[in-house]
């Protein structure tokens, strides 16, 4: 007898959502032994991270204040991937996206009329971390220069850029020398519905759902799924290969400058240490886990969100030091990682031959 | 000047001794045609793991095998969760660096003397020192080159046996092959699933190794986050190798040798302001690949491996 | 939109406090990095093991590690207060705003904030004249250094950062007039690797002592590789490294936790900006290492009893500035808001804050 | 089986071979049989089971069910590896090379009975040696991308023989091969089998099972139908057998009347893919309800030829009119609205988006306008509707207009090509290499449909390495050969001798002098 991986003639819908399902309860039953190994409760520790993150109201606005950043910056990289682009800047993006958002609130509000602030101040972000995004793209479309390399070290140079600004010129005066610009006027604040929960989720929401019908309904999205999935086809049926490409990063980069322009306007309010702690790798993450579907990117996006603050309560609730949270999280993407196979594949038992005959 | 040459070489051999031994490994991995972004976690793990074992034990040598091993597991994960199970390499890698940072930093809390309080960070252990060849290493400029530690002057042999192993032998032919098209190399007899493996659990071994430098030579001790990143770094290399293991080193050099110089220029004191001076290395390399990427698509060469990234099963269509 | 929220969180701690007067004081400290870092984190690990120490059943503390100055921070602050927390340190600069928006919403809990500048009702600063150790250790540094040429690996051109740097030259070039402190920025606070090679340049420049403004030890382990010496920072390095590690300014948080806790329990806590210095015990030296002569010990001790007595301060004039103008004249005393802006290097510096 | 046979054990024996695909039974309990020093012809439509039952032999599929003998012996061919050991060597449908990679580095690929340190000269030698004792020649240090087609299908052969291959099969080897070439490579075969080696042979094209082979086995849906000697049957008995029905090999065509000119090519200069000289300055005319047909050796400009046409090549002198408007260096898009229909050399690379569903693949045309596009929205049900009427009128046998066009056969994934272009055609239609690797029926349907277009009086621009096709389908028929032209003949009053002729370099007008002396006899070993 053998049994072998067979790819199944059509995806199936409950294999879609019992695969995953199935995965977790593996993944939570496994991590339950490392805990258990390290003599702490693991059902404790669940309910702990649960509640963490959706024990409360106030607790879930706060998973929401994660989320939202993880939505922006995974829809923003499923576009790129979608084109077999390998985004991996969108840190940077975010960041840049941060900077200027910060620089229209600082320097703009002089002359630019108080209700213009915001939306400009988002707008003039998103346009940052989609130049941010359209040098790579530039070059690999213009060059061929690989896009993995060139996404990555502008991340390093847009942190160390928005650094230089707020440890040197943009400075608060008044804040005794600490990095960090003046806070943002009031006009720039972007709002926030509950808690700190704020207006980048309907943003999220809003731009999930038009990417959506985007790419399913619109002559822009079939041609970007031709480029994605045969790109000389795409060629001979007409579609410009590196004018979609440098558009699509365009947009792609821009959603993580909203990312990081929400951040400025809505949760610090000034442009300070902070701004990147990894929502542009996490955002590679959500974007595979969810098949770079847009609507399943933001549930996925909640959902690494949720993760991450119940990380955090594995501290504060069970003693455990904060590697434990990243040893959490990896244990739980593993199982769900392996389990993605059989939502392609079954496992087929083939007979000995002898027998059948 | 001579002395500034030889002193930046002599940092930046040191300094990219670990990054030379990463890239090499995940150039052979990619070669195959798995792409393993796992490669901060892999190097985080190897440090700790080289340090604990030169600490218990005394023994530079099964530290530096204990570093390699669990490079090797976690690499087998990779492996397995990528070749077996086809999951997407990208957030399998990435998984693996969230592990990986998280079980080391959580191990150097844990397997240090009870005593000591903070564990490993701040204990001193057995570690590899430089062992300057006599003469050689009086030679202006390049004597530099003679006065490194073991694990560097086995990088320096390193570079070409690999190099040689790739280009030159049948079992590079394969592993090229495999990672180039996977479906003529099984047609070809060739196996596609043991190769991809062999060489994704190899180069998992020598990211550990690379991590061990750092604790057991270039940064002694263990640090949390010793990397600093530099796992992320190595995955740029890779690419400005063309992967190549005989450019590891110019990657290393460039990255490395920005770096040594601008804190240089700082302590010269030049007028250019230190947070750009920063962003050099990271600036340089990318103006360096495109450069390189302008010439090397007139001279037609190859870039990444074509199916790299793409998982390979017999009977898919 | 708070406002609805606030009463009944705010109600939980009084009515803790009605119920058992017996309950601990409850007091959590959110940390920046590990412990394990024997750096920052880990003076302040002591600190809070210190007064568990002092104050035994009285008190219970924890801590969170690894939080990041960004919005995470205000989430776990709240949720401290929220879990009836009666008293938060928040070890980091990056934290201020966060902090300060939480103790909007609870009034009742104590936010006590580590080297920021915003206060509230419920919510103080405290900080340490580091400068005033940094002037001893140069004053030690001066005295070891032969070629009078001395390396300094900072992380970023901040007050903080430069007020440290110019205390120490300013001890250097007390004992030893020709002395120079070379400056190289590494833009991190926390990277090994970079902090070494920062190191190594100046080492290579020709420095043959080396000191810094960083959270690792590895400038210090660079110099001794070296054959050099090194002063320390943060946490007696010498512990760590060796003896070459002359001498290290550092931490000591302990009494002041343990005070400001006190003062709320005994519910005579107000509102302060703490700045202490070497009399409050705040900041202190290390022992010194064999190296360090008797008569550098003993200039170190009568300096350190001038400064406690308040007979003087580093930065009363006259101090030069780089370029040569006069940046505290004679007889002039530098007030405390000058000494938190400062932002430029004084004579003897050799390097840019990039202002 | 094969009653003449007595007492001979076939080196190569299958036994109820089953191979089941999820949806798909490949191969329904197949008997298979092949003798020493023999060539059987395996034939059957497109997605008949032929390249799966030969992947069974060769250890890249695991039947479900069945046996093989090999001298009489049972094995188990668990892998290539398995397969290579028992000498079973095969020539895949889909070059198995490595692109980057030396001809001498592909042929010694997973070899393992070469040192460790391959010493390259001898296996260069070595190569050397085989390559003059069949007449093939390659270069065994050249690229594999710098090869044509046809040296590439060399390469695959050399390195079977390399590899001491007993039994060779060769799955459709001469779909992209020149006459000349199919001829060398039966010259090849016989030398072969000679020598005592065995070989089973895929093709669509009957002349060459009556030409290469002893034996025909013809498969059917999965399932063995016939087993004939050659000698005894005929290409329209094993056409019938194959489709299970009559087929005509028979164009019916229109009276040929041309109209105005669709295309004008003037002085066309490009550089090929290698940055050297491909075209050197073609002058071209085609005319409405006119078939043009290019002949010529592979690698002789056709593919610049056919993408500068079609804007995906840009050229380096000369100017394209499309109906009398300049149209020299547009972009694809902009040909494409001017009513080029491309149906392009490589299908599955450049024609379709495989993993893409037929109806989107059909609607890759049409999507940029209504009614496919409503108010700036694709329409899915119109996009659907279309999809089902094309399938139906172009018989595309699909087991739904959902299924991703990769699981097509590749008659049906043409079919499917043919289907959107000529909807979208507005006055050219640019054919590349439309019946190759199709099945009998299938190639009737294709040229059939392009003949339709040039009756409805479209301009065709039809390239063909096949002769026959050219001087049955074409109008007209202008040779090929090193960027050039060597002159265009109608297609009534040419025949292959002339056209060989050209296609070896000789210009029209010297045809006559040159026939006399150039012998077109290759098959001397014989
Ligand atoms: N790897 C595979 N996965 C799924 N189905 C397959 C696979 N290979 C072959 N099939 C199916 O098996 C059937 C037989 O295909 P096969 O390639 O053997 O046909 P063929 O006779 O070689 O046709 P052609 O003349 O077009 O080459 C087809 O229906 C095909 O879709
Ligand atoms: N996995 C599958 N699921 C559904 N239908 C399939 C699948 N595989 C093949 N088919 C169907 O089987 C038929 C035969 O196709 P087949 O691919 O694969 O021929 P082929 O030999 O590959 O053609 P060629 O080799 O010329 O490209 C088609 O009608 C196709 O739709
Ligand atoms: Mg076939
Ligand atoms: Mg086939």
């Amino acid at each position: 007898m053998r049994v072998v991986f067979e790819k199944r003639k059509f995806m199936s819908r409950r294999a879609l959502i019992l695969v995953p399902v199935v995965s977790f309860i593996i993944s939570l039953f496994l991590t339950g032994i490392l805990l258990i190994i390290f003599r702490t409760n693991p059902l404790k520790t669940y309910a702990g991270m649960f509640a963490g993150a959706f024990g409360s109201w106030s607790n879930f606005t706060e998973t929401l204040v994660k989320a939202i950043p993880l939505m922006l910056t995974g829809l923003g990289v499923s576009i790129a991937f979608r084109l077999r682009f390998w985004n991996i800047g969108a840190e940077g993006q975010l960041t840049f996206g941060g900077v200027a958002a910060a620089w229209v609130a600082l320097f703009w509000s002089s002359w630019l009329p108080a209700p213009l602030l915001l939306p400009v101040a988002i707008i003039v972000g998103a346009l940052a971390g989609a130049l941010w995004a359209g040098i790579p793209a530039g070059l690999k479309v213009g060059l061929g220069v690989d896009e993995t390399l060139t996404t990555l070290m502008l991340n390093y140079v847009a942190i160390l850029f928005s650094e230089g600004l707020y440890y040197g010129p943009w400075r608060d005066p008044k804040g005794f020398g600490f990095p960090g610009t003046r806070m943002f006027p009031e006009a720039a604040w972007l709002p926030r519905f509950s808690g700190r929960a704020h207006a980048g989720l309907w943003f999220a929401i809003i731009i999930g759902l038009l990417l959506w019908v985007v790419m399913n309904r619109t002559r822009w999205g079939f041609e970007l799924k031709m480029i994605g999935k045969n790109q000389k086809a795409a060629r001979c049926l007409g579609v410009g290969i590196g004018r979609n490409i440098l558009l699509a990063l365009l947009l792609s980069g821009a959603l993580s400058g909203l990312a990081g322009a929400c951040e400025v306007t809505a949760i610090s309010h000034r442009l300070q240490q902070g701004l990147s702690i990894g929502y542009g790798y996490t955002a590679i993450i959500v974007a595979w886990l969810s098949q770079l579907n847009p609507i399943a990117s933001l549930f996925v996006g909640l959902l690494m969100a949720a993760l991450l603050v119940g990380g955090d309560q594995v501290q504060m609730t069970m003693g455990l030091p904060s590697a434990m949270g990243l040893v959490l999280q990896g244990m739980i993407l593993f199982p769900m990682l392996a389990g993605s196979l059989f939502t392609e594949y079954r496992l087929k038992v083939i007979k000995p031959e002898k027998e059948g005959v | 000047m001579i002395l500034l040459v030889t002193s930046i070489l002599a940092i930046t051999l040191r300094a990219g001794t670990s990054l030379v031994y990463a890239t090499i490994g995940e150039i052979y991995t990619e070669r195959s045609g798995i792409l393993n972004l796992g490669i901060e976690g892999m190097m985080l793990m190897g440090a700790v793991t080289a340090f604990s074992v030169s600490y218990h034990s005394g023994n530079l040598l099964l530290a530096v095998f204990a570093a390699m091993s669990v490079g090797a597991v976690l690499a087998a994960l990779h492996a397995f969760l990528s070749i077996t199970m086809r999951a997407n390499q990208v957030v399998s890698g990435l998984s693996i660096t969230i592990f990986g940072s998280g079980f080391a930093s959580f191990l150097g809390q844990r397997l240090g003397p009870e005593s000591n309080g903070y564990y490993l960070a701040g204990l001193v252990a057995p570690r590899f020192h430089s062992i300057a060849i006599p003469g050689l290493s009086r030679l202006p400029i390049i004597g530099a080159v003679f006065d490194q530690d073991l694990l560097t002057y086995v990088v320096f042999l390193l570079i070409p046996v690999a190099w040689f192993f790739l280009y030159k032998t049948r079992y590079g032919l394969n592993l090229r092959a495999v990672g180039e098209n996977p479906q003529t190399a099984d047609a070809m007899g060739v196996n596609v699933s043991k190769i991809r493996y062999v060489y994704t659990i190899l180069g998992g071994m020598l990211v550990g190794l690379g991590g061990a430098h750092l604790s057991l030579s270039y940064t002694p001790g263990w640090t949390e986050n010793i990397t600093g990143g530099r796992g992320w770094i190595v995955i740029a290399l890779v690419i400005f190798s063309m992967w190549n293991p005989g450019r590891a080193i110019l990657g290393a050099i460039i990255f490395g040798g920005i770096n040594a110089v601008q804190f240089r220029l700082q302590a010269s004191g030049t007028t250019i302001p230190a947070a750009y001076l920063n962003m050099a290395p990271y600036l340089a390399t990318v103006i360096v690949l495109v450069i390189m990427t302008w010439w090397e698509t007139h001279n037609r060469k190859v870039g990444s491996p074509a199916a790299l990234g793409v998982s390979y099963m017999r009977e898919d269509k | 939109g708070c406002q609805k929220k606030e009463e009944p969180v705010a109600e939980v701690p009084a009515a803790e406090s009605q119920e058992t007067q017996a309950e601990p004081f409850k007091a959590a400290f959110v940390y920046i990095g590990v412990p394990g870092d024997l750096g920052y984190t880990y003076e302040h690990e002591r600190g809070r093991k210190y007064v568990e120490a002092q104050l035994g059943d009285k008190v219970e503390t924890t801590f969170i590690e690894n939080v990041p100055e960004g919005p995470d921070a205000a989430r776990i602050i709240r949720q401290y207060a929220q879990k009836g927390y009666d008293m938060i340190f928040a070890t980091s600069f990056g934290y201020m705003d966060f902090m300060y928006e939480v103790a909007q919403e609870f009034p009742d809990v104590y936010f006590e904030h580590c080297s920021g500048y915003k206060t509230a009702e419920n919510m103080s600063t405290y900080f340490g004249r580091m400068y005033q150790a940094r002037y001893l250790a140069g004053l030690v540094a001066g005295k070891s250094s032969k070629s009078g040429k001395i390396g300094y690996v900072g992380a970023f051109p901040i007050p903080e950062v430069i007020r440290g740097i110019n205390a120490f030259t300013i001890g250097a070039r007390k004992v030893n007039p020709n002395a120079t402190v070379k400056v190289v920025w590494t833009n991190t606070w926390y990277d090994p690797v970079k902090e070494r090679e920062a190191a190594v340049a100046l080492l290579d420049d020709g420095c043959d002592l080396i000191t810094q403004h960083q959270d690792t030890t590895e400038p210090q382990k660079a110099a001794q590789e070296r054959g050099m010496v090194s002063i320390g920072y943060d946490s007696d390095m010498g512990k760590f490294v060796g003896d070459s590690v002359l001498v290290s300014p550092m931490w000591n948080w302990g009494p002041y936790y343990a005070e400001t806790i006190e003062q709320a329990m005994a519910g005579v806590w107000k509102t302060h900006s703490f700045w202490g210095g070497l009399k409050d015990g705040v900041v202190e030296l290390s022992e010194f290492s064999p190296k360090v002569t008797d008569d550098v010990t003993s200039l170190v001790d009568e300096e350190t009893a001038k400064i406690e007595a308040g007979e003087w301060d580093v930065f009363w004039g006259p101090v030069k500035a780089q370029d040569g103008s006069m940046m505290v004249p004679a007889g002039e005393k530098m007030s405390d808001p000058d000494m938190l802006n400062m932002s430029v290097f004084v004579d003897g510096v050799l390097g840019k804050t990039g202002n | 089986m094969g009653s003449d046979e007595v007492g001979k054990v076939p080196i190569l024996e299958m036994k109820g071979i089953t191979k089941r695909f999820p949806g798909v039974v490949a191969n329904d309990h197949v008997d298979l049989e092949l003798y020493c020093g023999e060539v059987l012809a395996l034939l059957g439509e497109n997605g008949a089971g032929k390249s799966s039952l030969m992947n069974v032999l060769a250890g890249l599929y695991r039947p479900d069910e069945g046996e093989i003998y090999i001298r009489g012996k049972r094995v188990d061919i668990e892998s290539p590896r398995d397969a290579m050991d028992l000498g079973i060597g095969m020539v895949h449908q889909n070059f198995m090379l490595v692109d980057t990679m030396t001809v001498a580095e592909n042929i010694i690929l997973g070899l393992k009975s070469v040192a460790a340190i391959p010493d390259m000269r001898s296996v260069h030698r070595k190569i050397h040696e085989i390559s003059e004792h069949y007449s093939m020649k390659v270069d065994p240090a050249a690229y594999i991308w710098q090869l044509s087609v046809g040296e590439q299908q060399r390469v695959e052969i050399l390195k079977q023989i390399y590899r001491g291959a007993t039994i060779l099969i060769l799955d459709e080897p001469t779909a992209v091969l020149t006459p000349q070439e199919s001829d060398e490579l039966n010259c090849v075969l016989q030398q072969m089998t000679g020598e005592g080696r065995s070989a089973i042979f895929i093709t669509h094209k009957m002349e060459e099972v009556i030409d290469f082979s002893d034996w025909v086995r013809v498969l059917q849906k999965g399932r063995l139908v016939t087993v004939k000697r050659t000698s005894e049957t005929n290409p329209q008995e094993l056409a019938r057998l194959m489709v299970g029905r009559e087929v005509l090999f028979r164009i019916e065509k229109k009276h040929y009347s041309p109209g105005e000119v669709v295309l004008e090519l003037r002085d066309i200069r490009a550089d090929g893919e290698k940055g050297l000289p491909a075209l050197t300055g073609i002058n071209l005319e085609v005319r409405a309800g006119e078939i043009m047909g290019i002949a010529g050796v592979a690698g002789n400009g056709q593919r610049e030829l056919t993408e500068v046409i079609t804007g995906l090549h840009s050229s380096t002198g000369g100017k394209v009119f499309l109906e009398g408007r300049d149209m020299t260096g547009r972009s694809p898009f902009a040909m494409i609205q001017a009513g080029v229909s491309h149906i392009p050399s490589d299908r599955i690379a450049m024609g379709v988006v495989g993993d893409m569903s037929v109806a989107n693949n059909l609607a890759m045309k049409g999507y940029r306008k209504p009614p496919l596009l409503k108010g700036g929205f694709l329409n899915p049900k119109r996009i659907l509707l279309m999809a089902r009427k094309m399938i139906d009128l172009f018989k595309i046998s699909t087991p739904a207009p959902q299924t991703h066009v990769k699981f097509l056969s590749g008659g049906n994934i043409q079919k499917t090509i043919l289907a959107r272009e000529i909807d979208a055609c507005g006055g050219l239609l640019v054919a590349a290499y439309p019946s190759r690797g199709l099945d009998v029926g299938a190639t009737e349907a294709v040229r059939n449909e392009i003949v339709a277009q040039r009756d409805k009086g479209k301009g065709v621009l039809m390239v063909s390495e096949d002769l026959e096709e050219l001087l049955s389908v074409a109008d007209k028929i202008a040779v090929l050969f090193e960027g050039q032209i060597m002159g265009i003949v109608s297609s009534e009053e040419a025949d292959t001798e002339t056209l060989g002729l050209m296609m070896a370099g000789v210009p029209l007008s010297k045809v006559e002098e040159e026939a006399a002396k150039l012998a077109a006899a290759t098959c001397e070993q014989e």
